[in-house]
């Protein structure tokens, strides 16, 4: 009986914690097979899951999408949450991302090899929040070896930023980049 | 993916230092100190690549230990100051001081990974709001302005500062070997033998010893004299060839110890190409 | 009566549906004044929360980092989140790099020759990876010749530390050598 308890509470734990951290809403076959749980299991435990935010008057539900788990906020906090986003305190760019995304502009098109060679760190993570942004895209591949693709800065990008062509960027006067950055880019 | 030390090869002549003598395989002052520099090099080789910042700390850390160690070799005046004394302590507390701190930052940082390895199994929400807001929520690149994201480009492309090169380490050299050669000479006797301790009475400066000691291993070298020592650590004894045993002495042969060996400066010249010696 | 519970109730959700929607940590001044309370107030309804959250077993939580709050999954929970989050997850970093991590986190605002001295090695490459990664940020310039940088950890070493504040680093103090340590060294 504890034993069942135990593993009920560890079912219930790991189904909240991947719903809250996935970035998508979790397929309830996922979460079946995660759990080694029936289907119809998983279902009961999202729906209990649920009742309890309800009767505890929790700002969140766990609600299904799409066949897919995700948290979404309780209606009755939308003023707030509605005030925040538009404050703009949910859209912000981390330092290395616009970093990343100022090399790219400045240099396209450039190889992700490229871009991590001048980092000095893998961007494979920047690049994608990047290109889930819709600031940068694959503009073509190299004709090298597995022709890997060449990222470039979108029409969006112009536009958030405030400008018509990439000439209006200001100019990187003066300024000679490392021998290890030139190495980086000729190499390609 | 969780947070993981890399296997530990030596970071920096500290990491080995430390390492050395942590685990008691060595006694710097003590023990030779060819045993370090064999423990190094057998380090180096299995580095995928020579590290030539390293390799060069290395060398200044092993320089003070061989000076530090040719102060307490060579015989020393019996009324030795009490300022060289007190520099030769401050030489060791600074080296000690140096190790104690890369000991308590190697100590913290291997807390720190544990604290991100353990704050790395809390995965925070970063997803955001859902729809309707996540379109209601302005862009991130509307609020960075045009200057800022020119600072950000020179930031990622910025080039590291020059790399200042520290001389202050390096001790001026007032002793010409050469001149110390004659000296010898003209302290030996014409048969017999001699201590190396009285090849040096009355030399006040220990680099002044070590330049004479550096002249009777040349002169050595060249055939003038032989040298006994019958223990380790224990009397050198200097005694000159008999005129029909001795090589006439090469004088050219002392351009090695450079002309201008005397120089009263303080830089070091990194232009000039390194000669390789067999 | 009634009144006031209604309030404590829409306050509560909202801190929840807030924090949930965002992508970071949200400052606690930035909930007290979208909720008009004052900041005691809130940090004493998101401890409350915390306590609800690990009474009913929840796979997460509510934290404070960084100076501000933020759900995360429970520690239990991992072996499951991890496969979702693999991706986002930042990559390891090496054993030198950590330590000049650490001696920034301790010594800040530390310039790169300070951290040079310290380490005995160049650590320029090192110290690009960690601004790349967004653990170090330049924090100010020495007003000695040549004005060089200084350096300090950045919030995101906070988040990703899990902390609040430095303050709560373990005291530098705890690491230095013990004696038999020292007397090993003197020794030598």
């Amino acid at each position: 009986m504890s034993q069942t308890s135990e593993r009920e509470l560890e079912s219930r734990r790991a189904i909240e914690a991947i719903v809250l951290a996935a970035t998508e809403p979790v397929h309830v076959t996922v979460l079946a097979q995660l759990l080694e749980l029936p289907v119809a299991r998983v279902q009961e435990i999202c729906d209990q899951l649920a009742g309890e935010y309800a009767r505890d008057g929790r700002g969140f539900t766990i609600a299904r999408v799409a066949g897919g788990y995700r948290f979404q906020t309780h209606p009755d906090a939308f003023p707030y949450v509605e005030r925040f986003v538009l404050e703009g305190q949910t859209a912000r760019l981390s330092g290395p991302a616009l970093e990343t995304l100022a090399i790219i502009a400045y240099k396209q098109p450039v190889s992700r090899a490229q871009l991590s060679a001048i980092r000095g760190v893998n961007v494979d993570a920047t690049l994608k929040t990047l290109v889930a942004r819709g600031y940068v895209e694959e503009v073509g591949h190299e004709p090298t070896l597995g022709n890997p693709a060449l990222f470039g800065t979108s029409r969006a990008f112009l536009e958030r930023l405030g400008i018509d062509t990439l000439d209006q960027l200001p100019a990187l006067a003066d300024f000679v980049p490392e021998a290890s950055i030139v190495e980086a880019l000729e190499r390609g | 993916m969780p947070y993981e030390v890399s296997t530990p090869v030596f970071e920096g002549p500290f990491d080995l230092l430390l390492h050395l003598i942590l685990k008691e395989e060595v006694d710097l002052w003590e023990i030779s100190l060819a045993r370090i520099v064999d423990t190094f090099c057998a380090e180096v080789e299995q580095m995928e690549r020579v590290d030539l910042d390293s390799a060069t700390e290395f060398l200044l850390i092993a320089a003070t230990l061989v000076e530090l160690k040719a102060r307490r070799l060579l015989p020393g005046r019996d009324d030795v100051e009490l300022d060289e004394e007190l520099l030769r302590f401050e030489h060791r507390d600074l080296l000690l001081a140096r190790l104690l701190e890369c000991k308590t930052f190697q100590d913290a940082a291997r807390v720190l990974h544990s604290q991100l390895l353990d704050a790395s199994r809390c995965v925070p929400r970063t997803v955001g709001p859902e729809e309707p807001f996540r379109s209601l929520a302005p862009d991130p690149l509307e609020r960075v302005a045009l200057d800022a994201f020119l600072a950000a480009a020179q930031r990622g492309l910025a080039p590291p500062p020059d790399e200042e090169v520290r001389t202050d380490h390096v001790a001026p050299i007032r002793a010409s070997v050469r001149d110390a050669i004659e000296t010898v000479l003209a302290l030996l006797p014409a048969t017999g033998a001699v201590r190396f301790r009285d090849l040096t009475l009355g030399v006040g400066q220990r680099l002044e010893v070590i330049v004479r000691f550096l002249a009777v291993l040349e002169l050595f070298k060249q055939g003038v004299v032989d040298l006994e020592q019958t223990e380790s650590f224990g009397e050198l004894v200097v005694r000159p060839l008999a005129a029909g045993e001795r090589v006439a002495l090469d004088i050219d042969s002392l351009a090695e110890w450079g002309e201008d060996a005397d120089r009263e400066s303080d830089t070091v010249r990194l232009t000039e190409p390194v000669e390789e010696h067999a």
